[in-house]
């Protein structure tokens, strides 16, 4: 089966599975107390009801639900992800503004994670029972067990208002107006601590899963008919271990896309990120229901976006499929 | 020391500059939540005004004794009996887009479009008769009644200035130029990066010469509290307005060297912390319980520890830093026999009351904390509710609480700030803000009535006093602390707080020493 | 059962696990035996740090609270909802993953597509629009934990099923007869317990760290003392008083490092393979 | 002769723990050149030990304990491992048992030939790839072109043990050392790669170690032959010396295990049928859900026939003719496409599943895999009383017909309170025989009930079933890749391929004068045929 009928297939399922998405958050949503109007009452400090009334009449929240229900829905199937009245600005646009940061946030702690754990796990693995093997273990243990935002107030603190290596929060040096290579280096400074902290935990994942995937495969016969070729053990690892062995981790890898992008709505709020994490956290608590219900959809979206690409990395590895 | 300093020289430094300034530079303010617009017209929060404060003027502004003084109008006289307020306008005042700013377009804004989406003004403007505007730079206010307050009302978040040749005969809501706010005040709007930062820019054609000092503004959205912290510590912003940070940094930041904070700048708004009881059902109901919750509570601890010392008890309704204040009224220390004998009349059975503590941050939730033990402490019952902003609001508004944190502004008038959460007129399922508690007093009511538009400032204050009096023995609500804000700044930065309003009164005055 | 425990305890890690776990539970079980007073009481002036003063060992929180009081009664408060949570995950993956896997065909298919669907919607989002939704409790926040951490059981146990319903002693049992819940219940189930217990064990300790990271936006149950609420509480003091977010931050990393341990100790003793299936 | 490999007090020793300290004792052989040596032996008896400590490859914790082995002037146990490296897959090649798991998956055939150039850094990479397609060749493999651009899963067993072959030889070794390499394979493959080996050493004119524990292959290939048991050599000589008269009693032993070619001639059984399959078919569809295009395998096309009660009928194939999937779809556990299974004139297929559950103790089975086919959580007991209590039967007398069975297949009545893995493979299976006759079915279905056990093993568990099939009158539905053991069991057989009954008839008729072109192949396929028709 071709890679092209793969994706068109998984697109195909995550057309539905977004639909789902979009209908049992509508309601969820709808569920919570409170509603945009109130929240902006309660801001303004004074309201009357006519003041609440206008802002719903704005909101269209005088509908009945399943008008609004309908609206939204119809709205969806045609990529109108609807108008934040909160923030002034079509929802899709909104959104574009702070997906590329998200993006960059995840998709390097994706990469780094993934990365550095295969690295790591293959060394540990590579001195089962030594001290090397033992270091590289517990220290993925310790990062595993670690809450995520605990390391990122502590990164703060050490490298940023101690050693005053990395910026604490934000994504670029606000209104320096770098430029190429500048700009590219000041971005670098103000993803890396989030990107750590946010990949740290997977990778620990990584880590563990890679070693215990290298040991199995190291016990099987074709590795032994490899050395049986008289291969030196270096290109046995390389050539023969590490594809077989990467199999389950990059399956994995897939699965945690979920948990990554999850992850992203805490990493962004203490570092500042202006990405759809954050935008999805404050939405929330501001009952902006059509930016969250936006958010949802985008971030799905995401999740599935990791699973085709983690997808496409396995069949570039196993020609069985 | 510092503060004590700044602040004499501010009062120095209010209505003439004491020195030179030094004109240039950026300041890296923090604004906290990100604004949902800066639509001052439409949005009256304190980060839309913390940062349109710079965009939009008023007729007048008010110094940290709230006296009236010049803004947009040059001058102004109120008629003897109260019944005519003439404004004479600066002219050569232009909006950010270059068209001249004039009488018309005050007279739209009040009449037409604040009337239409400003809830708090509009209770003021039901003394008001007509709004006309003989010339290009007189407007004239004329009133059904007198009406004491009403000089108080001239300020940027209660009365800004819109421009009439972009809002007129438009859908104010949806109106695209929200999203690029045209003012008359010293900066312009430059960039909105949404979830990041505001970019404003020196408004080089503002009226008064020389001013603005600053070439540009950025208004810095960083979620976090304590990231803010960082944020100032590492020189990344140079300006923590009140509130900003959590309590606990205050004291560590302010401690750091070549930075001063300042208590001024709150005076107009005078936050004065409150609790609403429920005056219709449960304990709450019960005059000797409310009392019984009085006596209970630490509030020189939670002052103490929980605000570090800032602020300073509430006795009354009325805010000690607003005028028509009085301490002739009962005074509830703590005393847990007292609270415990109250109960006893009350005939409290042990039902629990449930508490609602304000989602404004850590702050307010160890103050419910402290609240909770002190009322374990007599023999209260209490749980706190788990709400976030959308559900408090939710909460108060349908009367679905027992104790209920908040905190209500006096914009410098017990008829403005303090009346609208005691009149039984103000009571209204459904919209927060107004009288939830539900306390109902005819007497009260009329008192207020006859306060707001007596003639004299004597006659006003017999009558506050009054009232305070019969207030503080009904406690409707348990009033907590009048809560100072403090503006944590570096030494650098001179004239910052000006007004009675502070930093959300724009940086029309402040500048960088070189 | 006498091998397990020696294969078990061969593994030094897993000892090393369950002590610490073994330590949080007796303190977390004898709570109000150490200490009489609720760990909210206001016992001492604020921000004392450890050992500094006698009888509070761990100091006192911003309110002047005993951290080591709070610490001892917010173990009750974690693995309660570690536990509680866990077992209505598995109270929902197992039954839905040994269906799917045993019967197959549609059934499989609505199964599989359901926690695809729940493993699509970033989990830790979901959880807060849950807790946010059914505000902060401790049964809310419980339940939307164990709302966003089914998904691996089910796919854990289907994989298991799949693989154990077509063994020849399970044919065997056809052949006797026997009838499918039996089947499933009698002789599928039991073999697939050790992966999932092993499972169940890691959960319990990413369950904790969930409960801690709501807490730490602000969606905890602010009624009761938990080590996530502790760390929220403190984040906002973190630079003046690192320790009161430090201290619970330690407990909570051990008994989560403890969980992991013993799950891996259970993983060598119970089944080498889990490592390949599920999460 | 002059041996290339001598090897003198060989001793391997094992981990602590295990069964025995030493894997291999004291053993000492030559291995010559231009012959092959058979080391034959039952699982344990160390023979493969021995091939990977020559080659270098023993699992950890495993290691020589002393003895040298000679070759080339040099004793290869003493060498450091950098240059025993340099030996592997240059002077002496290896191949192995399961072809199916040998071959990396994720890497081109190609490729994995090369890379033993590339290893022993010989040629530029084109003439690799040369090298490489004249070896595909060699080793007969179809479409060189193709071949090396295949991946493994692309390739049959046959294929593969081929490509192995082709790795092996590609630097023509000394020493070629294969460790049962067609003992996973179908009889007529097994045939070819024998033949295939064979030429090749001639070829080659190289020695080769040839690791089995099938005296048929013995006698097909084998020049001299040693016979290991428990980590020792019992017995060693020519291949005539050995097959013909073998001086160890444990020789002996395995060679009388070795069902022999003498067919015996029962006489025709004239009992009305227990069962009668009628026009039986099954087709497997492999639907790829979304995207991968549905594959479609018949794997019973149109059979029929039947087994008279006492019969017992022996269905022989190689692997994919539909053999086993005809016994599970007479029990249902394959739900055939159309066709009858009557069983006294009642249609098992017709059956609902509420009737099928009462009516399936008549049909019971005996599995190959003696390891998966017991529940490792339940008592022995329970595996035998199970199911005649879930039948309805009183629980204590399930039980103590539960022991009476555990007597009958000759383990003590003990053994009811143990655990399946208390237990070796032999006496599993004669479990799973109790557990079949506990339901005292009309019917039993032996799906390769002795193929996973070791030959004397194999032989003490056929005797036990035809005398239990003597004794009880059972009927029996023997599935089998062992034409040998179907001709000792059964009156009659049938013969399967590609889900088609070629043949069926008396045994004598199918073995002596086969009909159809397919059995004929088959029974010729058989390895050490000649020899064992001189030996009876």
């Amino acid at each position: 089966m071709t890679l092209a009928a793969a994706i068109f297939g998984r697109a195909a399922k995550a057309v539905t599975t977004l639909l789902l998405i979009v209908i049992l958050n509508f309601f969820l949503i709808h569920a919570a107390p409170g509603d945009p109007a109130m929240v902006m009452a309660g801001e303004a400090g004074a309201a009357d009801e006519q003041f609440i009334q206008q802002l719903r009449e704005q909101f269209g929240l005088d509908q009945p639900l399943y008008v609004q229900f309908w609206n939204y829905v119809s709205g969806v199937v045609q990529l109108d992800l609807g108008y934040s009245y909160r923030q002034q600005m079509p929802v899709l646009d909104l959104i574009l503004d702070r997906l590329p940061a998200t993006l960059l946030l995840t998709m390097t702690a994706f990469g780094m994670s993934l990365l550095l754990g295969i690295v790591f796990g293959m060394a540990a693995a590579a001195r089962q029972g030594k001290w090397g093997d033992t270091a590289i273990t517990s220290m993925a243990l310790l990062f595993y067990a670690t809450p995520l935002f605990w390391v990122a107030l502590m990164a703060v603190v050490l490298f940023s208002v101690k050693l005053g290596w990395f910026p604490a929060f934000g994504y670029e040096s606000v209104g320096a107006e770098f430029t190429g290579l500048d700009m590219v280096l000041d971005r670098l400074k103000h993803l890396f601590l989030p990107a750590l902290t946010l990949g740290l935990f997977f990778m620990a994942i990584y880590v563990r899963m890679t070693r215990s995937s290298v040991l199995e495969v190291s016990q099987m016969d074709f590795v032994k008919t490899a050395r049986a070729k008289g291969l030196a053990e270096g290109t046995i690892r390389r050539r023969h271990i590490l594809r077989n062995a990467l199999l389950p981790v990059v399956t994995l890898a897939g699965l945690q896309a979920g948990q990554l992008v999850g992850g992203a709505v805490l990493t962004e709020t203490v570092f500042a990120w202006p990405g759809i994490g954050r935008l999805m956290f404050e939405s929330l608590t501001a009952r902006d229901y059509n930016t969250l219900l936006g958010v949802f959809l985008v971030s799905a979206a995401m999740v599935i976006a990791f699973n085709i690409i983690t997808d496409i990395v396995y069949r570039l590895i196993d020609p069985r499929i | 020391m510092k503060n004590l300093f700044t602040a004499s020289l501010l009062s120095l430094g209010l209505a003439f500059p004491a020195m030179a300034q030094d004109a240039g530079g950026r300041l890296d303010i923090v604004v906290q939540p990100e604004p949902p617009s800066l639509m001052l017209g439409l949005v009256q929060n304190g980060p839309t005004q913390l940062v349109a404060g710079d965009i939009y003027e008023s007729l007048l502004r008010y110094d940290t004794d709230l006296n009236p003084q010049p803004s947009l109008a040059k001058s102004w006289e109120i008629s003897d009996d109260g019944m005519t307020y003439t404004f004479n306008l600066h002219e050569g005042v232009t909006w950010h887009d270059g068209e001249p700013f004039t009488s018309e377009d005050v007279v739209f804004s009040v009449d037409t479009f604040l009337r239409e989406t400003h809830a708090r003004l509009r209770v003021s403007l039901q003394h008001v008769d007509t709004i006309t505007a003989p010339d290009d730079h007189t407007v004239v206010f004329k009133m059904k009644n007198p009406f004491g307050p009403f000089i108080g009302v001239f300020e940027a978040g209660t009365m800004p200035m819109v421009p009439k040749h972009i809002y007129e005969g438009t859908d104010f809501a949806n109106n695209p130029a929200n999203n690029t706010p045209i003012g008359t005040g010293p900066f312009k709007f430059k960039e909105w990066q949404k979830g990041s930062y505001i970019h404003l820019v020196k408004n080089e054609d503002y009226y008064l010469d020389g001013q603005p000092y600053l070439d540009e503004v950025y208004y810095r959205v960083i979620p976090d509290a304590a990231s803010r912290a960082v944020a100032f510590e590492n020189g990344e912003v140079d300006v923590l307005p009140g509130g900003s940070v959590e309590n606990w940094d205050v004291k560590r930041l302010t401690e750091m060297d070549n930075v001063c904070s300042t208590g001024k700048g709150w005076e107009y708004f005078a936050p004065h912390a409150m609790a609403w009881m429920n005056n219709r059902e449960g304990p709450t109901a019960n005059k000797n319980f409310r009392k019984a919750v009085m006596y209970a509570m630490d509030r020189e601890f939670v002052r103490d520890v929980i605000w570090n010392g800032f602020g300073k008890v509430a006795t009354s309704p009325v805010s000690s830093k607003t005028n028509f204040y009085t301490d002739d009224t009962i005074m509830y220390d703590q005393d847990v026999e007292k609270a415990k004998e109250l109960l006893a009349e009350a005939g409290y059975d042990g039902e629990p009351v449930r508490i609602l503590p304000l989602p404004y941050g850590e702050t307010w939730q160890r103050w419910a904390e402290a609240m909770k033990q002190n009322l374990k402490e007599v023999g209260i019952n209490s749980e706190v509710v788990a709400t976030d902003v959308a559900g408090w609001n939710q909460k108060q508004a349908e009367w679905d609480f027992d104790i209920a944190f908040t905190y209500l502004y006096q914009y410098g008038d017990p008829a403005l700030g303090v009346a609208r959460s005691y009149l039984s007129s103000n009571i209204a399922k459904g919209s927060p803000w107004n009288n939830v508690a539900g306390y109902a007093n005819e007497e009260v009511d009329a008192m207020f009535a006859e306060a707001a538009v007596a003639p004299t400032t004597e006659a006003r204050q017999e009558i506050y006093t009054e009232i305070q009096k019969q207030l503080v023995d009904d406690v409707p609500v348990a009033w907590l602390l009048e809560i100072e804000f403090p503006t944590i700044y570096r030494c650098d930065v001179q004239d910052l707080v000006t007004t009675a309003i502070g930093v959300n009164d724009g940086l029309r005055d402040a500048w960088i020493k070189q | 059962m006498i091998d397990f425990l020696k294969r078990f305890s061969r593994n030094r890690g897993a000892l090393i696990g369950a002590l610490i776990l073994i330590t949080v539970v007796l303190l977390a079980v004898f709570a109000p035996l150490i200490y009489p007073d609720s760990p909210w009481k206001m016992v001492q002036r604020p921000f004392l740090p450890p050992f500094s003063t006698e009888g509070l060992p761990l100091g006192t929180d911003t309110l002047g609270r005993d951290v080591a009081a709070g610490l001892v009664y917010g173990a009750r408060v974690s693995l309660i909802v570690g536990l509680v949570s866990t077992l209505v995950a598995l109270l929902i993956g197992v039954p839905l993953g040994a269906f799917a896997g045993f019967y197959g065909g549609l059934i499989d298919d609505g199964a599989m597509r359901f926690t695809e669907f729940f493993q699509t919607i970033p989990n830790f989002a979901l959880a807060i629009v849950l807790v946010a939704i059914l505000e902060p409790t401790l049964p809310t926040i419980t339940l939307a934990i164990a709302i966003v951490s089914w998904p691996p059981v089910a796919r854990l146990v289907r994989a298991e099923v799949l693989s154990l319903r077509k063994r020849e002693f399970v044919e065997a049992a056809r052949l006797a007869g026997l009838s499918n819940t039996r089947i499933l219940f009698g002789h599928v189930l039991p073999n697939a317990m050790s992966p999932i217990i092993v499972m169940a064990s890691l959960m319990v300790a990413t369950a904790i760290l969930l409960e801690s990271s709501l807490s730490f936006l602000g969606l905890g149950d602010p009624n009761i003392m938990s080590w996530g609420y502790m760390i929220g509480a403190a984040r906002t003091v973190i630079r003046s008083a690192w320790w009161l977010s430090f201290i619970p931050g330690v407990a909570i990393l051990l008994t989560v490092l403890a969980l992991n341990l013993i799950g891996e100790g259970l993983n060598d003793a119970l089944n080498p393979r889990l490592a390949r299936k599920g999460r | 002769m002059e041996p290339v490999l001598s090897i003198r007090d060989m001793a391997i020793s094992l981990p602590p723990g295990a069964d025995r300290d030493f894997a291999v004792q004291d053993i000492s052989f030559d291995l010559n050149a231009g012959e092959i040596l058979c080391v034959v032996g039952e699982s344990g008896s160390g023979k493969s030990m021995t091939a990977n400590a020559l080659m270098g490859l023993l699992p950890d914790q495993v290691e020589v304990a002393r003895g040298t082995a000679h070759f080339e002037g040099r004793d290869i146990m003493a060498l450091p491992e950098s240059e025993r490296r340099k030996l592997r897959g240059d002077r002496i090649g290896m191949i192995f048992q399961e072809p199916m798991t040998a071959l990396n998956p994720l890497m081109r055939i190609g490729d994995q030939i090369t890379e033993v150039f590339e290893a022993h850094n010989r040629h530029s990479p084109s003439e690799r790839r040369e090298k490489a397609l004249a070896l595909i060749r060699e080793v007969g493999l179809p479409d060189p072109d193709k071949i090396i651009r295949a991946y493994p899963f692309q390739l049959s067993g046959g294929q593969r043990q081929r490509a192995i072959i082709a790795m092996a030889l590609a630097l023509d070794p000394a020493i070629l050392i294969a460790d049962e390499p067609t003992t996973a394979l179908d009889v007529t493959t097994q045939a070819q790669i024998l033949d295939l080996i064979k030429t090749i050493q001639q070829r080659h004119g190289m020695a080769v170690m040839f690791i089995t524990h099938d005296f048929g292959v013995v006698a097909e290939i084998a020049d001299r032959v040693i016979v290991m048991r428990y980590g020792e050599i019992v017995e060693h000589g020519t291949a005539s010396e050995v097959l013909e008269n073998p001086q160890h009693a444990y020789t002996r032993a395995l060679l009388k295990a070795i069902p022999t070619d003498s067919v015996p001639t029962p006489d025709p059984v004239t009992a009305p049928p227990v069962l009668e399959v009628r026009n039986l078919r099954k087709t497997f569809v492999t639907s790829g859900g979304f995207f991968r295009p549905t594959r479609s395998v018949t794997a019973i096309d149109g059979v029929s026939f039947s087994i008279a009660r006492g019969e017992v009928l022996g269905i022989v194939g190689e692997s994919g003719s539909g053999k086993s999937t005809v016994g599970r779809a007479i029990v249902r556990l394959v739900e055939a496409d159309s066709g009858e299974v009557i069983l006294d004139g009642q249609d098992m297929n017709a059956l609902s599943a509420s009737e099928l559950r009462s009516a399936r103790r008549r049909v019971q089975m005996i599995f190959q895999d003696p390891y998966a086919s017991l529940n490792p959580r339940k008592k022995i007991l329970h595996a035998l009383s199970e199911g005649p209590i879930v039948q309805g039967v009183a629980k204590d007398r399930a039980h103590a017909r539960a022991r009476e069975l555990l007597e009958i297949v000759e383990l003590d009545a003990g053994a009811a309170e143990r655990y399946p893995h208390e237990f070796s493979g032999g006496q599993r299976q004669r479990i799973g025989i109790a557990r079949a006759l506990a339901m005292d079915p009309d019917l039993i279905i032996a799906d390769e009930a002795v193929s996973a056990l070791d030959v004397s093993i194999q032989a003490q568990v056929l005797n036990l079933l035809r005398d239990l099939q003597k004794r009880l009158n059972l009927s029996l539905m023997f599935i089998t890749h062992d034409m040998r053991v179907a001709a000792q069991l059964c009156d009659r057989v049938a013969v399967m391929q590609h889900g088609k009954l070629v043949e069926i008839g008396p045994v004598a008729e199918v073995f002596l004068s086969p009909k159809a072109d397919y059995t004929r192949s088959l029974l010729a396929a058989v390895p050490g045929t000649d020899w064992l028709e001189g030996a009876a």
